[in-house]
């Protein structure tokens, strides 16, 4: 089983501003990460300094071996990292189909795909993409990460702003994407529970350190751990 | 007694899409109430329309009573409307005590006035630090916007409506990116409003609108699929099938 | 005196040709400016640039005039390029004052250039014989250089239209400015795209330079006197609208022209009246593209 | 002594070609003269007047006479620019030798401007005689909307109704314009014979002049008359088309005197074999032989009065022909030339001289005076 | 912690434009160029009015967020009613002044009209277009303005009937100066007050403005008559100082030439706009005495350079260096 991604004491932030303070970890082919964390302890710094958008100060980034540190974003895009960000980012000067279409690499999912996963994406495919409702925006940018095929898929709180229904068929979507591929995948997500569920192992952040580390499976039957790691700490 | 917002028979399209299709819907002051519906189903474009951001095609909108259909969005706004927004929208370049500023100037109707500012008013600061203070933002009041991380950004949102003292609040997803723990403290908040402010919460966490609303309207493709008690919504097997799924029956 | 009707089909013809030339020459900036968003005040010195680069061509090499306009394309395209890889690296990362400023600057600077290289006066490209002397249909005729800059114009506009609609090409491009942060993370190489798309649209500037000498002759001061009329074009067109430039330059072509023969003591007035009439009714120009 | 003179220009803008030909001017009277006058040097202080900007003007020549102390001002591109220094002139009694501005009321507004260029009329008159002569009786004149193009229509009018003739129609095209085609249609539409044009010298006068022909109005047996806007530095952008074309004015490099052939040598040999002496270097060389006898006439004193007293009534041999300053309207009296563009050797196209209508006073002042 | 140090959280959250070393330093400039630059007193008038101007066009820019192409007609109109006031009515020159601001402010308001509606290049565009349709009116009433001849023959009395104006330009400068510095300190009242902040939040964001229950229209009215007829104020001292009013005044170039200096300066603070006009106006006028050729391309490189070093102009650097500006 390959490694695809190792991370060691990485010192990481914006500009003159370290958010990320000595963080190390690492994640396997066919593996599956939850990040957990209060606001604003950098879960979606870690994410942004992977797929690097931020500035890293120290420490090294290694993709399936190889130092990326100093590679830039859209090179680790075409070798295989896919992000959807947090405030989704949707381009609105495109439409549904051309914002899934910029971000086409070759391999299993194609837009087909894509709509089959949300069928709503498809009624909408001529939509502009400020013309979506946020949900369908949400929708959007998973998919717009889908069909770049990447080895590592980096989710930044990906059910927000989703009916239930809809993050249950996610839900299950990601059950069986775990299932058929060896993907790698780190989800940063604020339903703890949720996240738990579908990941092995787990994390948690605070202050740009790793507070936790651990398997999931332990911090769901311990909930007021993780009610204590998470919850609210200190004004 | 006159409703605090009411909607009779709104209708809009964009092109052949019809969002809103003749919602009725009616808020008696004090109301807790949850708009839910698939994603899509016009939630966000029936509060656009309520504030004035988008005008109806057919129908009316009363405020308080008066009807406010034809009227600009900042005169309805002075009429005792707040919002908040699905997508952030802040001033990004400000402090987060400037932002707070602006939305209490424009509250006391100071907006225009060629001297003197609201930092000059005690009262007005004392009021800002308090709100800021029950949302944890105080600490943060000197930071740019940009500086935040998400989750602290939407608590702003928050704020900005909050610190209009409106009669009628809509939220438009007013927790989502703000983890469980924080979402239901801000509820809590929400409940402790004066008992006269009536509350339209748009969000998809089925446990907070659960606890926090009397009377829910689920929307379907613009249109009105049910209104009622949680308790009649939460077992209606349509809005199971549409948009609640199998998680949320219980 | 000549009928009213001929007097009408000429002079529709006129404004309709002196429209496409100014489409010519303003479609690369609506492609700077209403695409990617950048405040690109040396487009029209691109445009002398062609202008003069062809004209050196023919007096130097001899060279025929369907010979030198394309290769002073791909000489601007050259330059542009090499200053796009350089100044203009500077250029995206300020804000649109910024660009303003330092695209005007570049603009003070090339025209200093071109004024010690090609002196004060002013040149004009001499036709082939091809393009010179009249059509004529019945008891019209039409200049046979006006047919040629309305024939290129419109070429240039459909290949434009359908590269930047229809190709992924285009749509990269778009996802680029909309959000270039992004755009990375989806793999687009954000510079590159910028890179050719602005040479492409430095050599529509060149290529109307070239081309409407006729028109607008070339001196050093080309670059800042049409600056503002081609900055009109590209507002009442909406921004990073092919369609909107097109239908733009035409109506104020042939408004410009209508209102100099018919209402002569309008003059100069007339085209700031129609730009404040129809940004007035339209503020997002004839073709305003959302966002 | 050093004495510091003044010289407005255009150095930057559309019109820098006036700066270009001062300077040339002014440099060849300083390389003939080594820049002395007795054992007076001049010392030359260059300004941009940066466009038709009164107000800049003004400030312009105030501060070269308060804070660099100059004795003496010259250039001048437009008549608003050197009528905006009138108050300064005047107040500081500082003697202004202006080279170009054609309006003729410009010497009336203060007693310390006097003019070495040519005006409106001077050139007007006598082309719309040579017109009439030629058998003219109806035209249009087309002039570009402002003051010297409205001075100018105004000339055509009065001086061609004097010899008989009617001017149809005046029609005006606004600074700025670049296409052509409506106005030239309202002159076809006209059906006249002949045009007066006026246009700034630069893009328009070469704008006008060829679409004019590519219009095919000179085919048609239409004739264009003008004054300078048929500059040999801008005859190559013109063309071939620009054959034909009658013009008056007040010098041609291709006039056939001895002083002029050796300033046409001069110049070459100072300034390249392509360069051709024009009216604005010739003025500027001429400007600066008006000021060294002011210099010689004070002594090298600062003394306005006693320096333009003295070149009242004074008269020299220009390369433009003999001219003289009329002590009364400090206007210059000068030969008008009436020019042909033709084929000229080099492969280049000219304004030859045809006719000279000599010692021409100005005659706006005259007409006043009756 | 207690409401009293809460309240000095909030309160310290609020950026202002206080008085600073900038300011010290410019009113020590304008002293130094009254003892030692008698010779220069022209054009450091003129830097003084070309800085109001500036100021004018921060007010309404670099606070409120109108982008402005044509800002010169307002800086025209206040010189052409001042010097047709002085010419037919009365040669006071500070009642002359105010006509100048009343003129432009008035045009301020019609002309905000049509500019305020819309956002960014269209903005632009009609600001120029306005601009250019006063610029054509003035050339066409020949017989009001004097065309291109420029406006002239008009007396200007002392000032206060004491301080008469004189050719070295002693008194035009102080006068100018007093002006600057009235102007000034209403500016740094009013970006300091409400409408200042308010102004600041619909640069921002007008769509949140406006669901504050601003009429965000006429806040920018306001502003942009306010800046209108500041601009006035400037033309009308240039009309009384220099004695003439010429097109150039409503001209594109002069637009061109103010934004220039806002941003060399730095917009949305005040003595950047000062800055600017001091380094602009001395910069071509230096460049121009020693290559008036060349001095374009002089200018065009310290263009591209400032906006490369320093993108928030000179005031940018040196709140930068001085590090009065509270940060974080
Ligand atoms: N662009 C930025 N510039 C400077 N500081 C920033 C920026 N973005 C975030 N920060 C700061 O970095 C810290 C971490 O932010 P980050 O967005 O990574 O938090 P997060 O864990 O993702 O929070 P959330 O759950 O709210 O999304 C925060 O303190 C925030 O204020
Ligand atoms: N300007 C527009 N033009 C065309 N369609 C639009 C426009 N704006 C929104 N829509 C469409 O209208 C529908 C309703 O959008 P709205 O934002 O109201 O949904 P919503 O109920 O708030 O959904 P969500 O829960 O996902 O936020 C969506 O399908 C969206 O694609
Ligand atoms: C450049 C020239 C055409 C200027 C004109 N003679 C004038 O008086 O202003
Ligand atoms: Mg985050
Ligand atoms: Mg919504």
């Amino acid at each position: 089983m390959a490694e695809l991604l190792k991370v060691n004491d990485l010192h990481a932030g914006y500009g003159e501003t370290v958010v990320i303070e000595g963080l190390s970890l690492s994640l396997q082919e066919g593996e599956a990460l939850s990040i957990l964390g209060r606001n604003g302890v950098g879960k979606s710094t870690l994410l942004n300094t992977l797929m690097g958008l931020t500035t890293q100060h120290s420490g090294t980034l290694q993709y399936l071996g190889k130092d990326i540190g100093k590679v830039p974003s859209h090179e680790r895009a075409t070798s295989g990292l896919g992000l959807v960000p947090q405030e989704r980012e949707i381009f609105p000067s495109l439409t549904v189909h051309e914002n899934l279409r910029v971000a086409q690499q070759p391999g299993e999912w194609d837009a087909a795909r894509i709509y089959e996963l949300f069928p709503r994406l498809a009624e909408r495919r001529r939509n502009m993409g400020n013309q979506l409702s946020g949900g369908e925006q949400q929708m959007l940018a998973i998919g717009r990460a889908l069909i770049g095929n990447p080895r590592v898929l980096l989710l930044d709180e990906p059910f927000e702003g989703l009916a239930p229904i809809i993050v249950d068929g996610l839900v299950d979507a990601f059950r069986k994407l775990r299932q058929n591929s060896r993907m790698g995948i780190i989800l940063v997500e604020q339903h703890a529970e949720l996240a738990l569920e579908l990941t092995e192992r787990a994390i948690v952040l605070d202050r740009g350190m790793i507070r936790w580390e651990g398997p999931s499976r332990h911090l769901l039957r311990e909930p007021d751990q993780l009610a204590e790691l998470i919850g609210l700490g200190a004004e | 007694m006159t409703a605090a917002l009411e909607l009779q028979g709104l209708s809009k399209a964009f092109g052949q899409l019809q969002v809103t299709q003749n919602v009725s819907l009616k808020l008696e002051k004090g109301a807790r109430h949850a708009l839910i519906g698939p994603n899509g189903a016009g939630k966000s474009t029936l509060v656009h329309q309520i504030t004035g951001l988008l005008h109806p095609s057919k129908g009316h909108i009363l405020l308080n009573g008066t009807d406010i259909t034809r009227l600009s969005p900042e005169k309805r706004v002075k009429m005792g409307l707040a919002r908040t927004f699905q997508i952030n929208s802040l001033f990004n370049h400000l402090t987060v005590g400037e932002n707070i500023g602006l939305a209490l100037t424009a509250r006391e109707g100071r907006d225009a006035r060629l001297f003197g500012s609201i930092t000059q008013s005690a009262e007005l600061m004392d009021e800002a630090a308090q709100l800021l203070y029950s949302l944890g933002l105080l600490a943060l009041a000197h930071k740019t916007v940009t500086d935040l991380a998400y989750g602290q950004r939407r608590l702003i949102e928050i704020a900005l409506a909050l610190a209009l003292k409106p009669s009628v609040l809509l939220l438009d997803e007013p927790v989502a990116g703000v983890p469980s723990t924080e979402g239901a403290r801000l509820f809590d908040l929400l409940e402790r409003l004066p008992q006269d402010v009536a509350v339209l919460v748009i969000e998809h966490d089925m446990d907070l609108v659960f606890r926090f609303a009397q009377r829910i309207t689920v929307l379907v493709e613009g249109a009105v699929l049910v209104e009622g008690t949680v308790k009649e919504v939460r077992s209606d097997p349509r809005v199971r099938a549409v948009y609640l799924g199998e998680r949320h029956h219980g | 005196m000549p009928n009213a009707l001929s007097t009408f089909l000429i002079l529709t013809i006129d404004g309709v040709s002196y429209g496409m030339m100014l489409f010519l020459i303003s479609v690369g900036l609506t492609i700077t400016l209403g695409v990617m968003r950048v405040v690109n005040l040396t487009h029209s010195a691109f445009a002398m640039i062609g202008g003069f680069i062809a004209l050196w061509l023919m007096q130097t090499t001899g060279m025929h005039f369907f010979a030198a306009l394309p290769l002073s394309v791909v000489a601007t395209m050259a330059i542009s390029l090499a200053m796009e890889r350089t100044l203009y690296q500077w250029v995206y990362k300020s804000n649109p004052l910024g660009q303003l400023l330092m695209t005007i600057g570049m603009t003070f600077v090339i025209t200093a250039l071109v004024k010690n290289l090609a002196g004060p006066q002013i040149q004009t490209i001499t036709l082939p014989p091809s393009l010179i002397g009249q059509l004529s249909f019945g008891d019209m005729s039409i200049s046979t250089y006006r047919l040629f800059v309305l024939g290129t114009s419109v070429a240039v506009a459909a290949a434009l239209w359908l590269c930047l609609e229809y190709t992924t090409f285009g749509a990269r491009l778009r996802a680029a400015v909309d959000n270039p942060r992004m755009a990375r993370c989806v793999g687009i190489n954000v510079p590159l795209v910028f890179s050719v798309t602005f040479a492409i649209g430095c050599g529509l500037a060149a290529l109307g330079g070239a081309v409407g000498t006729q028109m607008l002759p070339l001196e050093p001061y080309y670059g800042l006197k049409y600056l503002v009329l081609v900055l009109i074009v590209v507002a009442v067109g909406g921004l990073g609208s092919l369609k909107g430039s097109l239908y733009s330059a035409l109506l104020l072509g042939f408004i410009d022209t209508m209102g100099r023969y018919y209402i002569p003591a309008l003059g100069g007035f007339i085209i700031y009246l129609a730009v404040l009439a129809i940004l007035l009714a339209r503020p997002r120009g004839l073709v305003g593209r959302a966002g | 002594d050093e004495i510091k003179v003044g010289l407005l220009s255009q150095y930057s803008g559309t019109y820098s070609w006036w700066g270009q030909e001062y300077d040339r001017g002014v440099e060849m009277f300083m390389a003939e003269t080594g820049g002395k006058v007795g054992d007076h040097t001049i010392v030359i202080e260059k300004r941009d007047e940066g466009g038709v900007n009164p107000q800049r003007a003004r400030q312009l020549a105030q501060e070269l006479v308060i804070r660099d102390k100059v004795q003496y001002l010259t250039g001048g591109v437009f008549t608003p620019t050197v009528m905006g220094t009138a108050d300064v002139v005047d107040q500081t009694k500082t003697p202004y030798v202006f080279i170009n501005g054609a309006t003729s009321s410009i010497t009336d507004k203060t007693p310390y401007f006097v003019r070495v260029g040519y005006t409106s009329w001077a050139y007007c008159v006598p082309l719309m005689k040579w017109a009439y002569e030629q058998g003219a009786r109806e035209a249009v004149s087309v002039t570009a909307d402002y003051a010297p193009g409205t001075d100018i229509a105004n000339a055509f009018d009065t001086a061609f109704t004097e010899q008989g003739g009617k001017i149809l129609e005046n029609i005006k095209v606004p600074l700025g314009t670049t296409d052509f085609s409506t106005y030239l249609q309202r002159v076809a539409d006209s059906g006249v014979k002949h045009v007066f044009m006026f246009m700034p010298v630069g893009p328009m006068s070469a704008g006008f002049i060829k679409a004019f022909q590519a219009r095919g109005l000179g085919d048609e047996g239409i004739t264009l008359y003008a004054g300078a806007e048929t500059q040999e530095s801008d005859l190559p952008a013109i063309g071939k088309s620009a054959a034909g074309i009658i013009t008056a004015l007040n010098y041609s490099p291709y006039l056939d005197t001895p002083k002029n052939k050796d300033f046409v040598k001069r110049y070459k040999a100072q300034f390249g074999p392509d360069a051709i002496p024009s009216l604005a270097s010739m003025g500027a060389y001429d400007a600066m032989h008006v000021i060294a006898e002011m210099i010689k006439a004070t002594d090298g004193k600062r003394d306005g009065e006693a320096a333009m007293a003295a070149i009242k009534g004074y008269s020299w041999e220009s390369p433009r022909g003999p001219v003289s300053i009329d002590p009364e309207t400090r206007e210059i009296t000068q030969n008008i030339y009436i020019r042909e563009v033709k084929p000229v050797e080099g492969g280049l196209m000219g304004n030859v001289p045809i006719f000279t209508y000599e010692n021409v006073v100005e005659p706006w002042h005259a007409m006043q005076k009756k | 912690m207690n409401t009293q140090s809460n309240r000095n959280l909030v309160v310290g959250a609020f950026r202002r434009q206080r008085y600073n070393l900038a300011d010290v330093a410019l009113v020590a400039a304008a002293i130094l160029t009254l003892i030692f630059g008698e010779y220069y007193l022209a054009l450091a008038a003129m830097v003084v009015i070309m800085a109001i101007f500036a100021l004018s066009l921060d007010l309404a820019q670099g606070y409120g967020g109108v982008e402005s192409l044509g800002h010169a007609a307002f800086f025209g109109v206040g010189a052409y009613a001042a010097a047709l006031y002085a010419l037919h009515v009365s040669s006071e020159p500070i009642s002359g002044l105010l006509v100048g601001a009343i003129a432009a402010g008035l045009a301020g308001l019609l002309s905000g009209f049509a500019v305020l509606r819309t956002q960014g290049l269209t903005q632009l565009m009609l600001t120029l277009a306005v601009a250019s349709l006063l610029y054509e009116l003035a050339n066409v009433a020949k017989s009001i303005t004097n065309g291109d001849d420029g406006l002239t023959g008009y007396d200007v009395d002392p000032v206060l009937g004491l301080f008469q104006f004189d050719i070295f330009g002693f008194t035009g400068f102080v006068y100018a100066c007093v002006v600057l510095l009235l102007v000034y300190a209403l500016l740094k009242k009013l970006v300091n007050a409400s409408i200042g902040q308010t102004a600041q939040g619909i640069r921002e964001n007008q769509i949140r403005m406006r669901m504050l229950g601003v009429p965000v229209e006429r806040r920018l009215w306001l502003l942009y008559t306010i800046s209108a007829a500041i601009a006035g104020i400037a033309g009308a001292l240039s009309a009384q100082i220099n004695r003439i009013v010429g097109l150039d005044s409503l001209a594109f170039t002069l637009s061109a030439n103010v934004l220039v200096m806002l941003a060399l300066g730095g917009p949305g603070r005040l003595y950047g706009a000062i800055f600017g006009a001091i380094l602009f106006v001395l910069l071509s006028d230096r460049a121009a005495a020693i290559d008036p050729t060349n001095w374009l391309a002089v200018l065009g490189i310290v263009l591209i350079l400032i906006v490369r070093y320093a993108p928030d102009g000179l005031a940018g650097l040196v709140s930068r260096t001085v590090g009065k500006r509270s940060a974080k």
